[in-house]
């Protein structure tokens, strides 16, 4: 079927995002309106192989240490400036690592950046990163207009930042806070005849049940996941006209799980911490909290990650005698009011699903006499606490980002521990094996080497459980069938859009 | 008192009002011997519709018992209420009364403070509060009594203004009466009646604006009250209506009730009852 | 020249009451866990050491509270409101972007509910003891007990969702590009269902007012002297008795201004209005300090405005009022 | 005077709601209105004189007040019996009513014009230039003073007096055959009265209108009546000439009415010298009160300027003056509710108007207050016995000694002492002065001030309560300074008087030299105001010759 031209997609973003330059912002709301807008020199297929984008091509030394980027010829940015190496140079080197932690940590494995000539980059590192290529998708490799910063020393403050500039299908139209964010189709893109849909409009909705009805009445064509609850999803997609898919979601890859603060006691002890996984049934987390959009995982690589070895993993099923014969074992008796011992623990506020998820934790762990207070915070407060190792059990979940180099690492460095986000070592775990595989791991350019090191890595994690794995999020993406092409590739939502077109 | 009451339930108002409220309090201290143990254990499964055998008002999505719920979120609603009520009205009739006794520059001083606090959107300064000290019913409840201390202090305030000048006031004076005295003694018993039918109200605007705390997500998770479980409901509304509606339905009594009591005792303490009635 | 005076003191004492506002304000929400820093922190997943350091330096969030506050007040005194830290833009034009929406919302919902809340106040007076009194302040209570973001759910599942007969939520029809008259009806049709929301709620209070008010008055001595003058029925009630009910009306207003203004935040969530209620809240969770204050501060100098306007409204109608600060 | 009666009322029945004290408000009344004539209607206060002229009005609140029998005609036209338009083309027209309270009866947010201008309209008159000049030509008529400004103002920016003209101005602007008068002065004072009674005399005279006048002041009633109408209990207990039912009055209640009225000759005055128990000298005292302006410009009233007064142990004396002449201020100042600004207040020599603290407490028993309102200065929410015990046991009473100097005070103000356990709502006025009295007495003071103590009360109990101060004043030897505006009242019970007048006092004496020979203008004009002094002169002749 050959794709129609014109027409206008609507989609919602939510939260309102704080703004829309993808250099500056990268979370979801901003990438995925911004991605529409920048690009990156390549994306992701499914199998998260790359594409070309800004990159018509690329090579990679056999040591792994040189990657040569040939750009694409005769694109040009939105106010008609031709794009260069130039661009490319200033966003690695200048711009990125001021606005993206991220990028700059990365960054720091890198020796030098040149530009040979106006289409050639060239990225030399200091020792092997093979989940290097990753970061050049469009949301951490953000490709930003040079030409505007000129003369700007701080680029994170800068109101040129206001200025939407960049490469892809869609520019900015028009933006009303707080009622929706107009894109316009970019008539000179590089891909001659495309994109296919003249605008792009997303509707900001702050409330939930407003969301479904915006979809439901035919208001908008797709929803997120996230936008509605879960629990929205079967009876939305079951009207005529809508299809339902899971795809998308394979390069961020989200992975729910609890924190533990494992300076806290009586958390320390592995015992205590195996008690707590044998309480909790992660089935009826995911049948009736997630409405079964989830996967249950037992380790850090959940089903379908780069280098998952299901068979060293330790197994916690549902078996609250089990978790009651841990904590006798640790000589932790139950009280007069059958309690054991108290802990706090914080929700994840992002919702009344976070919310359900703690509710039902606090029950299985009361009925094994862990009493259990939740702590409510606003997300704010959320961020304070967590990042500073102020809980004792949290409930969090993480991208995982294609590759355990760039994805799981954070998460279990001992040089990685408070106040450093989120996604850090807020459990505060402490294991020299781990930290040495991790290292050696992330620099092994032999894929099977790699594999044995990882397999090693997670043998060691999920006997040693410094984080209760609960469940792989499974991100359901709802739309009506007359969209064509939405999602086609690992980026899912955040992809440019150049392909999608609407059927009658 | 005895009239008083007899008065209250001669109007078709109090009535009602007495019964509904009566009807919620019966539930709130029955609660434990209706559902013994706690509402928020998982007994059954998840979203059972309202009438399922058992239970009467369904499950919500973890399979906790909704009537449990409203039965338990009775306490520790009427409880929030109470207690914000509590709070707002011993510090606005504290404040009111020194201000309406005394007068002058601290009358000035006292009011000016209160107009500050009119000033600030008192929504806004209630969430900013639950958000600055967490969300728990203590947060709640603080927040609540803070926003609405200002209404009562300038009733008190009017009241103490038109009660001072009257003659029982300059005849404590002549008695050698202490100014302590005379204004808890002598004045406040007298304002008693509009500082109830204001309480009675309030309470009932404190039931709602806990309600709408919790609805934009700022709720104390730890105690089941009744706009915690709309809050956590009303996601729900097109699929499973009957978690928020059934709360709702018991919110809209409590006020109702609260209103027509407060009506009714506005009429029952009015000292111009002739007439209309 | 007395009203002129009466100005100038107003605003001067206005000034004094919006400072000490802002102070509180500014305290509160330092007091609060989290700062801008944290958040971008947080957001941004991972980051290196000393990253949230440098964001706090870059605001100046790592001076004392009291220097802030100090720096705060001065920008203010140069009408300088600072910059958003989340959207880096300045917090003014945010803010301006969104009032607009904002007054319309809660104008448009306090006019509804005065003008139905007074018509059915003194209905019911008129009819005092009634079944059709009883029915009109039992009926205004039901809205009064209902919390307002669930009356606003309802509205929508019903008259949207249902019956189709207004748009569920937001100002205007996404992508329409209408001009002109076609603009205008546009939103308004987006506006009656959040501005009736909110208005209806006050339509019980404004009712009760009135109707007591207007009991009170039908008793004085005036009404019966307009009576013995001959005066139709209908004209007492207009000139005389609805011209004295009204002033204890107008007192309430000015104290519900703060209220109403509270109120939009819920609407303007329920229905995706694109007001400062909504902003507030957000900028709440995102600590987003500058921004957080304007909104308080403009949202403090509307209640002063509206209590302004109220006060001189009820010297127009009042003629005994001298106007008192 | 023509035969045919202009208002004509036939065994007029109005029932009260169930539960009320009595069944009917009104039960079988009848009386008649000729033109040119006026017909006082007298009777204490609830004896259904109000009920009576609104029911001829048809004002009476239908659902609680209704005519169950009778009839009212207004020049041969049966008023009951009319329906809404007519009756409403009725009112104003060819009736027209007065109210008490000038300050209610008038719209508070209406320009006085407008609200005269409103009757031409509303009954036809839609020239607005007419309606304009017949504003004018009516406000002259009623001496207002400049009719052009003061008609733009609101009744607020008038006195009294002035808003009663206005009052009667809408009353009279269609020139209506009857005008009724529901107690029209009682809410002003004497030399305002006088005024009103005049302009509504001499209205009556060029206009030939019939006039329904209600009253309980039987020297009003001397001075205007052609025909009296004694009301008791909802019934006329006695009807008849003004001068017969005056000079012979059958009926005992009016002759218990007639006697209560207060009389100049039983003036008990005497200037007998005895040592001072309280010096007022040169005692100013001014108030302020907040003005406009951006830092609030202050204005002042002076309400006492240079008062100089003594009064001697024992002694009695009056305070005499219009409103707001200072009489209360001056009371207050001696009690010590006010800081005077300058002079002194010597109380048995001692400087009290220094005093603080402490030294005030103690001197607090021994200046006590009667107040106006009996109602008022009890706390609602106290018993009896708490109330008159109260402030006795905090000044250091022991407990029984109060009790059993309550049970004696309660004697001798007349009350039963099981009155202790009731609270204040459940006693008649009188008795709530008693009341007020005996918690005074229970101090034990050397001086009590009494404002205004029986002016809110019926000319029966006011009696009552003058003869009980008296008596008991003269058996504890107590002395009083007595505030009253009422020349009758005070010449009752008072040894001298002092006349104030804009703050100051003008002149003292006793009630006989000051009445025989008045020195200072406005004593003048207070004494020629009194009303009904002719029939005191007449009855006091009679009353010689019978002797
Ligand atoms: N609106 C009313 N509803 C019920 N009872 C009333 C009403 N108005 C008057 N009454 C009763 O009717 C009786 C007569 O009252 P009315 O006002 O005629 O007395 P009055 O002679 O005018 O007394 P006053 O001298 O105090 O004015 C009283 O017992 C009073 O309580
Ligand atoms: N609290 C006050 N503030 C300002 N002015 C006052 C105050 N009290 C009285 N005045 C003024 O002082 C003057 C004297 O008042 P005062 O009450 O002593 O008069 P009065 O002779 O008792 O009058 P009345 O017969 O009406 O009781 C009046 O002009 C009055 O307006
Ligand atoms: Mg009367
Ligand atoms: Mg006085
Ligand atoms: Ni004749």
């Amino acid at each position: 079927q050959a794709p129609r031209a014109g027409g206008s997609l609507n989609l919602i973003v939510n939260p309102e995002p704080p703004g829309i330059n993808l250099g500056l912002a990268k979370l979801g709301p901003s990438s995925f309106v911004g991605s529409k807008i920048y690009e990156g020199l390549i994306s992701l297929t499914p199998k998260l192989e790359p594409i070309p984008r800004l990159a018509q091509s690329w090579t990679i030394s056999p040591d792994g240490k040189v990657y040569t980027f040939k750009l694409r010829p005769g694109v040009k940015w939105h106010d008609g400036k031709p794009f260069t190496s130039a661009d490319v140079l200033f966003s690695f080197k200048d711009y990125l690592p001021v606005t993206f932690a991220r990028t700059k940590l990365i960054m720091e494995q890198v020796a030098s950046i040149v530009a040979p000539d106006d289409l050639t980059v060239v990225f030399t590192l200091k020792q092997p990163y093979p989940a290097f290529m990753y970061i050049f998708e469009v949301v951490g490799g953000t490709i930003m207009p040079k030409h505007l910063y000129e003369g700007v020393t701080d680029y994170r403050t800068t109101q040129v930042n206001n200025t939407i500039v960049g490469t892809g299908p869609f520019k900015m139209g028009e933006w009303r806070r707080g009622s929706f964010i107009k894109l316009v189709k970019n008539t000179d893109y590089w891909e001659k005849g495309k994109p296919h849909l003249d605008n792009l409009f997303f509707h900001i909705v702050p409330d939930a049940v407003g969301r479904s009805i915006a979809f439901e009445s035919g208001k908008v064509d797709a929803i997120r996941a996230g936008d509605v609850e879960n629990f929205e999803i079967a009876r939305l997609a079951a009207a005529p006209g809508v299809s339902l898919t899971k795809a998308g979601w394979e390069f961020l890859q989200p992975v729910g799980f609890l924190n533990m603060n494992l300076r806290n006691k009586p958390l320390g002890d592995l015992r205590f911490r195996q008690a707590i996984a044998h309480a909790i049934d992660r089935n009826f987390i995911i049948k009736n909290i997630f409405s079964t959009f989830g996967e249950p995982v037992h380790g850090a690589f959940p089903p379908g990650y780069a280098f998952r070895d299901a068979s060293v993993e330790t197994k916690y099923p549902y078996d609250p005698a089990r978790a009651k014969a841990l904590l006798d074992e640790m000589g932790l008796k139950p009280g007069a009011d059958g309690t054991r011992v108290s802990l706090r623990l914080l929700p994840l506020p992002y919702g009344e699903t976070w919310q359900r998820l703690a509710e039902y934790t606090r029950e299985r762990l009361n009925a094994v006499g862990i009493k259990t207070t939740i702590v409510a915070t606003d997300v704010p407060g959320w961020f304070s606490r967590a990042s500073s190792g102020d809980f004792d059990l949290a409930y969090n979940f993480v991208y995982l980002l294609g590759d355990p180099a760039i994805g799981v690492s954070q998460t279990y460095l001992s040089t990685n521990q408070l106040n450093r986000g989120t996604a850090a070592n807020i459990d505060g775990y402490v294991n020299k094996e781990v930290d040495a595989l991790l290292i050696k791991a992330e620099q092994e350019t032999n894929k099977a080497e790699r594999a044995k090191l990882y397999s090693q890595l997670q043998k060691t994690l999920s006997r040693e459980l410094p984080i209760l794995w609960t469940h792989q999020m499974i991100m359901p993406t709802v739309y009506r069938t007359k969209v064509k092409n939405l999602i086609t590739t690992g980026q899912g939502m955040n992809e440019n859009f150049a392909d999608v077109w609407l059927d009658k | 008192m005895k009239d008083l009451l007899s008065r209250l339930l001669r109007q078709p108002a109090g009535i009602a009002g007495a019964t509904m409220l009566a009807f919620i309090m019966l539930v709130a201290v029955g609660a434990h011997w209706l559902y013994p143990g706690d509402p928020w254990s998982m007994v059954a499964d998840p979203n059972l519709p309202p009438f399922s055998p058992g239970y009467p008002f369904g499950t919500d999505m973890l399979g906790r018992d909704v009537a449990a719920g409203v039965a338990h979120g009775a306490r520790v609603s009427l409880l929030i209420g109470f207690v914000a009520t509590l709070v707002a009205v011993s510090v606005g009739t504290v404040l009111g009364a020194v201000a309406g006794y005394h007068g002058g520059w601290v009358d000035d001083s006292i009011m000016r403070f209160t107009e500050i606090f009119q000033t600030i959107p008192g929504f806004l300064l209630a969430l900013l509060m639950v958000a600055i000290f967490g969300p728990s019913m203590y947060s709640i409840v603080g927040a609540i009594g803070v926003i609405s201390w200002p209404s009562v202090a300038r009733l008190v305030r009017a009241e103490f203004l038109s009660l001072r000048t009257r003659d029982f006031v300059k005849a404590a004076v002549l008695g050698g009466q202490s100014d302590l005295r005379i204004v808890f003694r002598q004045i406040l018993p007298n304002t008693l009646s509009p500082i109830v039918v204001a309480a009675s109200l309030m309470m009932a605007t404190a039931i709602l604006l806990e309600s709408a705390i919790s609805f934009l997500g700022l709720g104390d998770r730890s105690m089941i009250s009744w706009g915690f479980m709309i809050g956590a409901g009303r996601t729900t509304l097109l699929q499973s209506w009957w978690l928020s509606a059934i709360p709702g339905a018991a919110i809209f009594v409590t006020v109702l009730g609260l209103n027509f009591l407060g009506d009714a005792l506005n009429h029952a303490l009015s000292p111009r009852r002739r007439g209309h009635s | 020249m007395d009203r002129f005076l009466f100005f100038g003191r107003r605003c001067f004492k206005a000034v004094l009451v919006i400072l000490c506002v802002i102070a509180i304000n500014f305290a509160l929400i330092r007091a609060a866990p989290g700062d801008p820093a944290t958040i971008l922190a947080g957001e941004a997943g991972a980051v290196d050491a000393g990253f949230v350091e440098r964001i706090r330096q870059d605001y100046g969030l790592d001076k004392p509270v009291p220097v802030q506050l100090l720096t705060y007040m001065k920008q203010l005194l140069s009408f300088e409101l600072g910059n958003s830290y989340r959207e880096n833009r300045p917090v003014k034009d945010i803010v301006l972007e969104k009032l607009p929406a904002t007054l319309l919302l809660t104008l448009s919902a306090f006019v509804f509910s005065v003008a139905v809340g007074v018509s059915l106040g003194i209905a019911a007076a008129r009819r005092a003891g009634t079944w059709f009194d009883t029915l009109i302040t039992a009926g205004s209570l039901v809205f009064f007990a209902m919390p307002l973001f669930w009356i606003g759910l309802l509205a929508i599942v019903f008259f949207s969702m249902k019956l189709g007969w207004f748009p569920p939520y937001g100002m205007s029809t996404v992508g329409a590009d209408l001009t002109g008259w076609a603009a205008i009806m546009d939103v308004a049709h987006h506006l009656i269902m959040p501005a009736v929301t909110l208005g209806l709620f006050y339509v019980a209070i404004y009712t009760r007012v009135t109707r007591a008010a207007a009991l009170e008055v039908m008793d004085q001595d005036f009404v019966k002297t307009a009576r013995a003058k001959g005066v139709p029925e209908g004209r007492v009630w207009r000139s005389h008795i609805l011209r004295n009910s009204v002033l204890p009306v107008i007192t309430f207003i000015s104290l519900q201004a703060g209220h109403i203004l509270g109120g939009s935040v819920l609407i303007e969530t329920v229905f995706a209005w694109p007001g400062i209620g909504r902003l507030a809240f957000d900028a709440l969770f995102q600590r987003d300090y500058n921004l957080l204050l304007a909104v308080f501060f403009v949202s403090s100098v509307m209640v002063v405005i509206f209590n302004l306007i109220a006060d001189l409204l009820y010297s127009l109608a009042d003629p005994r009022i001298e106007l008192q600060t | 005077m023509s035969k045919e009666p202009l208002l004509s009322i036939r065994t007029l029945c109005v029932a009260l709601p169930p539960g009320g004290d009595r069944e009917f408000a009104v039960e079988d009344v009848s009386l008649d209105v000729r033109a040119g004539q006026t017909v006082c209607v007298v009777g204490e206060s609830g004896s259904g004189k109000s009920v009576m002229a609104n029911a001829v009005m048809r004002l009476l609140p239908e659902r609680t007040l209704r005519v169950t029998g009778g009839e009212i005609a207004l020049e041969g036209e049966n008023l009951l019996a009319l329906d809404a338009e007519s009756l409403r083309r009725m009112r104003g027209a060819r009736m027209g009513m007065i109210f008490q309270e000038p300050m209610t009866a008038l719209n508070p947010v209406m320009t006085v014009g407008d609200q005269i201008d409103e009757v031409l309209m509303v009954h036809g008159q839609q020239d607005a230039k007419v309606r304009e000049r017949r504003v004018v030509e009516l406000m002259t008529e009623m001496s207002l003073p400049t009719p052009e400004t003061l008609r733009h103002r609101y009744p607020f920016q008038l006195s009294g007096g002035q808003r009663q003209r206005v009052v009667i101005a809408i009353a009279m602007a269609l020139e209506p055959r009857l005008l009724i008068a529901d107690e029209p002065t009682t809410a002003l004072d004497v030399t305002t009265q006088a005024q009103i009674l005049a302009l509504i005399k001499r209205l009556q005279a060029t206009h030939g209108i019939g006039v329904l006048f209600i009253t309980h002041d039987f020297g009003v009633v001397a001075d205007i009546a052609d025909h009296v109408v004694v009301m008791q209990h909802g019934k006329v207990v006695e009807s008849g000439e003004a001068t017969q039912v005056l000079r012979q009055p059958v009926h005992p209640y009016t002759r218990r009415l007639i006697d209560a009225v207060p009389r100049m000759r039983d003036a008990v005055g005497s200037a007998e010298a005895s040592s001072p128990l309280l010096s007022i000298e040169q005692v100013s005292k001014s108030y302020r009160s907040r003005g406009l302006g951006l830092f609030g410009g202050k204005s002042r009233t002076l309400a006492l300027d240079e008062v100089s007064l003594v009064i001697g142990e024992g002694e009695t004396v009056g305070l005499i003056g219009e409103s707001g002449s200072g009489k209360t201020t001056l009371g207050q100042c001696v009690m010590r509710l006010l800081d005077v600004d300058s002079g002194r207040i010597l109380f048995q020599g001692q400087p009290v108007h220094e005093w603080h603290g402490r030294q005030l407490k103690a001197l607090r028993p021994q200046i006590q207050m009667i107040f106006q309102d009996p109602f008022a200065s009890l706390n609602p929410r106290h018993k009896v016995g708490r109330i008159v015990t109260e402030n006795a046991i905090l000044c250091g009473v022991e407990k029984t000694e109060a009790d059993r100097r309550m049970r004696e005070v309660l004697k001798v103000v007349g009350l039963d002492e099981s009155v202790v356990n009731r609270y204040p709502h459940e006693f008649s006025g009188g008795q709530r002065q008693r009341i007020g009295i005996a918690r005074a007495l229970v101090m034990q003071p050397r001086l009590i001030v009494a404002d205004e103590a029986v002016s809110a009360l019926d000319v029966s109990v006011q009696q009552q309560v003058l003869g009980l101060l008296r008596e008991v004043r003269d058996r504890l030897g107590l002395a009083m300074l007595f505030i009253t505006h009422d020349l009758r009242v005070a010449s009752q019970i008072c040894d001298r008087i002092a006349v104030m007048h804009k703050g100051r006092i003008v002149e003292t004496g006793t009630v006989q030299a000051i009445s025989r020979a008045p020195a200072h203008p406005y004593t003048r004009s207070l004494f020629e105001a009194m009303p009904g002094q002719a029939w005191e002169r007449d009855v006091e002749e009679a009353e010689r010759l019978l002797v």
